[in-house]
């Protein structure tokens, strides 16, 4: 028997996992599911539960709690912890509640066209900052809050990854 | 007189490569692939009976280097360049360098090419056919002051467009005067480096327009049919995303007028081969000329279903001089075909690129599905390309048995790796106004504002929450198994073997 | 009245469960798999909305379980039972149960498939229906010597069938009095094993004939149609292997006259549902009643792919009671259809079956074909159950362009871990008597005697031993730089890392 | 440089391996080629043999010298060896011809229906020997030459993997 605290999309799923032969129980935030598992292939599954059929395959970031889970053609990122532990880090509080974005990160890999705006330039909200090409279609990417630019990453004609530093705010 | 083509050098990559050298095979012709550095094992150079390498990722390095593919041609001997959609398809100049060097251009001749891609010309040759145009002029981006005095003569919302090249890049619809010139230039800009020419026309902008296309066949006896409409409304920023045919708004008489209209222009700029007439067509039913693709479209295939014609071998026959084996009475429309295009995009994301490398891709398949897919798993998708990998195209008996065909199908769909389309396909194949065919191109920004679609339904997060936990339950019982780290303090060897085997039973290994 | 269907347990596995599934979920119809412990993780169970376990891997324990099966029906609150083919598709007492249990049978009514089901009891119907016959009778197994007697009088060769059953089990060609006796055993005795009746019948054996059939499809309210014929002479151990529709030697006189013979026994035997009417076809294009199978045949892609018309849903529909919504007359055949069945066995050693587990499973795609499919990349195929694991069939405008596109096809498919058939069939379609349409039933006996079939080809091999060697002499240099037995003294680590990027680049991993 | 010699199916390929840039020259029985090669996901390369393109998947049997290589739909099995190390094998000369197929071993895997001779048996070239089902099918085995059953390994209902021994001759 385990028990485990699973996060996603803001829901939280209280489970618990019984094996039961060659079939499990699981029992999610109080109600109980017979569930068969068999794997086909290396990743991938066939999972019932109460009969109805799906299609699973998991895959792991690495070391840490986090999977992604493909329920037939639907991706779902979740969080899983034993309960314990969870329930450990909840009374930690480790902080919530994301602060305000202070900087603009690359949506798409590609190549910066033009910088529109200076350091220490105050912008509005949907002013264009920059015009970043990517896969020939040229994408203008605007403020989403009145700001102050601090810091300006990239200059014209730089390829950028996505996720690359473009501008800070202050 | 008709000369056989033995051997086609394909100008391209990706699906529509792929499509091309498919249909070589089945003409037994021998085709021939060119590839640069970042498709060294794509399925296109893998498919190919030859294959020959031609620069540089970035594209004007290698299949958009007319000296490299030229040269390639001639050394492999090849009689014939197909060269696809994009890169060198409706290059006047590109034709007209194969016909110089007696390499046949599976596609209509350079005058043609430069007549049509010349969006002024095209409207002027349409006026004199007598096809219904929109109201509009080119105005020059220099002159700013000019072209918002047009614009505001015209009315807005206006558009404002490319005159060379198509697919939605270098095009602006414009609502009100403010921010006429900031588009002016970010259009104009966004055509020069997509078309190396700037220049922009300018015309009114239809409420709620749908967009509706003709497919033609011309061979060079001067034979010419239709082969009935595309429905392209479902459109993004211009770019097209699903089509289908017949128009759920079509009628065997307004098909007849605008296939006629289509004949028309086609006669009246000497078109031969496979090209497309597209028109705008407005909420009363009145429809306008709107530009001429002088190419084989990326949404070829909902034809060929409704049709049952190979347009890509109808394309290499036109070339061989053939005649067309099939009048306008011949061809009959059976049906109903629904394209998705499947892009390695990021809906949740307005749509950004999403690159990476295939994983576990798997096709649906059974009655009515067709896929014409240029990856496979182990293909990388990059930032070099555009993000189209695949085409799910349905047949069905009629609208609605494809559509629920194509549902099916989309839900068969599995491919992880990088974020794609194929999610938002499901959504739109669920929308009641798609269903009900009552949308315009104005269909995604009017359903999906700001891109907020549905994520998964709540039940679907359960299932995942379970699978995650019963998966870390088998690993933390499969861990302790293997460490040994079992409550009971020993374990004989045997116990252990057998435990084992009731795992692997238990999770249906076998 | 009609009465819609709105869950379906499919009683069966493999490929045609997932046909079933795949017309259910366009319906709208919930679909329900059963599964052996074999199949914990087939497709079918993945596919289906709900799926229950039924017992151990044999049949009889799980999918020819009838107890289990109409219990599992009740407790998951099925409307309906498909059975595929196979397993219980033609059992009498099944689908009585069915009408007891208030379960919907999905296919013909008890009566029909008991009536059609007896070799002796249908043929003595398609005599009284005005059906060509072959020359025969049924015979006693224990009496042997009077058995011989009767095969003298016939005259060889002869053949030995099973009353019950069809599928080639039970079935022997005696060529002489020396073999009668001991081939009589064998047949009887697989006749019991496979259908639990031991009972025989003798007829003339035809030489070098056709086996030509015609599917029908029959609703509650009188309504009869047939969809045209179905060649399928090309059969080894009267096992089915490549069908196709038209006949290359049909005319539409003679499939009107088949397809009247056809509607004549339907009618004579009250049939309800779709059905195949078998037929021998001899050399002077005489036709002979053979059987019918009351049932959808592996095969009825083929007569999908020219009429466009869903055998499974048409199933589906007459079992919900509904009239045809088409007559005779609305049915046209538009070009030619070819299905290869793809199986699990070793064409080399005499097509013995082959077991383990799928890797690398790449399925055709593109213009015009089609697969029906069981498997995926990670099924295992096991000894327990028919080794057919897909089915690929092509559309074609006519013959020449399906069998090319089936060349093109077999060669884009790929599948590891275990033989298969694809191979053969790639040689059939190079075959000039296949490709000229001249061939009966003993096509395979006659070109491939003793299943002597070419190998690979000499260019192939010396370019599988020219990749042997790359591989090799890659993994070497890999090796090298990894253990470090460079033979330069030493290496810095950034130069080993260079070393390495710059390997990347040649294997082409970017 | 490498040099192997490659055998499959009765021929030999004398094979000179050189690396030239991202390409190869492969010398082929004295025939020369220009290859490009480019892996594709973990077990698949596109390989081109001047400008020829094939899609190659090889597998390797763990530690020896056989492969099983797929070139498009065709499999080809052979072995590859170090070009000298392949010599000093033939100068040593381990024997080649095979003896006579003194068993039968099972060709299928499936239930043995009947056994239709007995220990001790003279059997004729053709004779029935014993009955396998699998998949549903009965197979006949049949002596392939005359000789005298020696062991008979199986008996009738007994399930069988393939390459089993079913029965040894003296």
């Amino acid at each position: 028997m385990a028990h485990y605290l699973v996060r996603s999309n803001g829901k939280e799923f209280d489970i618990v996992i019984e094996k039961s032969g060659d079939s499990f129980h699981a029992v999610v935030n109080g109600r109980k599911y017979f569930v068969q598992s068999a794997s086909c292939g290396r990743s991938k599954s066939v999972m019932l539960i109460d009969g109805s059929s799906h299609e699973i395959s998991i895959k792991t970031n690495g070391y840490d709690n986090s999977r992604l889970v493909t329920v037939g053609p639907v991706e779902v990122e979740l969080e899983i912890d034993n309960f314990r532990l969870a329930q450990l880090k909840k009374a930690a509080g480790n902080g919530s509640g994301k602060a305000a974005s202070k900087e603009i990160k690359a949506p798409m890999p590609g190549l910066i066209l033009e910088v529109k705006v200076s350091s220490g330039e105050k912008v509005e909200p949907g002013q264009l900052i920059l015009v970043i090409e990517a896969m020939k279609m040229e994408n203008a990417v605007k403020s989403s809050a009145a700001a102050v630019v601090k810091n300006i990453a990239v200059s014209k004609g730089q390829s950028v990854e996505k996720g690359d530093l473009l501008i800070e705010f202050e | 007189m008709s000369k056989p083509i033995k051997k086609i050098l394909i100008a391209n990559r990706g699906e529509i490569a792929v499509r091309i050298i498919r249909a070589c095979k089945e003409l037994s012709i021998t085709s021939v692939a060119v590839f640069s550095s970042a498709d060294r094992s794509a399925c296109h150079v893998a498919m190919a009976d030859e294959a020959y390498f031609i620069g540089g990722a970035p594209s004007p390095e290698s299949y958009l280097d007319q000296n490299k593919i030229i040269e390639t041609a001639k050394k492999c001997q090849s009689d014939a360049i197909h060269p696809g959609y994009g890169f060198l398809a409706e290059n006047a100049g590109f034709a007209r360098r194969c016909a110089d060097e007696k390499i046949i251009f599976i596609g209509p001749r350079a005058e043609t090419i430069e007549l049509l891609g010349d969006k002024i010309q095209a409207r002027q040759k349409a006026i004199e056919a007598g096809l219904p145009v929109i109201p509009g002029e080119e105005i020059d981006v220099a002159d700013s002051d000019d072209a918002l005095t047009k614009a505001k003569s015209i009315g807005f919302p206006v558009l404002i467009k490319a005159i060379a090249g198509g697919g939605g890049k270098g095009m602006r619809v414009v609502n009100s005067a403010e921010d006429f010139n900031e588009s002016l230039i970010r259009a104009s800009s966004e055509a020069k480096s997509a078309f190396g020419d700037g220049r922009v026309f300018l015309e009114k902008f239809l409420e709620n327009p749908r967009h509706i296309e003709l497919q033609i066949l011309c061979d060079a006896h001067g034979n010419a049919v239709h082969l009935g409409e595309r429905e392209c409304s479902i459109q993004r920023r211009h770019q097209k995303l699903i089509e289908e045919s017949p128009s759920p708004v079509m009628t065997p008489k307004l098909r007849l007028k605008m296939g006629e209209a289509a004949l028309k222009i086609a006669r009246a700029s000497d078109y031969i081969g496979a090209g497309t007439v597209e028109f705008m067509v407005d909420q009363d039913m009145s429809f306008y000329f709107l530009e001429v693709n002088t190419r084989l479209q990326v949404e070829h295939p909902v034809t060929e279903l409704v049709t049952a014609i190979d347009l890509v071998k109808e394309q290499i026959a036109i070339a061989e001089n053939k005649k067309l084996s099939f009048s306008q009475d011949d061809i009959t429309f059976s049906g109903h075909a629904i394209e998705c295009r499947l892009s390695a995009e990021d809906p949740q994301q307005g749509f950004v690129p999403s690159t990476g490398t295939i994983q576990d891709y798997r096709i649906p398949s059974g009655p009515g599905v067709r896929i014409d897919s240029g990856v496979e798993s182990g293909s990388e998708i990059s930032v070099y390309y555009d993000p189209l990998f695949a085409k799910l195209i349905v047949w069905g008996k009629d609208r609605s048995e494809a559509i629920s065909r194509m549902r099916r199908a989309l839900e068969e769909f599995r491919i992880s790796g990088l974020k794609t389309t194929i999610g938002f396909h499901r959504l739109v194949m669920e929308n009641d106004n798609f269903i009900s065919g009552d949308f315009s191109t104005n269909f995604i920004e009017t359903e999906y504002p700001n891109f907020e679609f549905e994520t998964a339904a709540d039940k679907t997060i359960e299932t995942a929450a379970i699978a995650a936990a019963i998966d870390k339950f088998k690993n933390e019982s499969s861990i302790n198994l293997q460490n040994g780290k079992s409550s009971r303090a020993s374990v004989s060897n045997w116990s252990l073997y057998h435990r084992q085997r009731n795992m692997r039973k238990f999770t249906g290994s076998r």
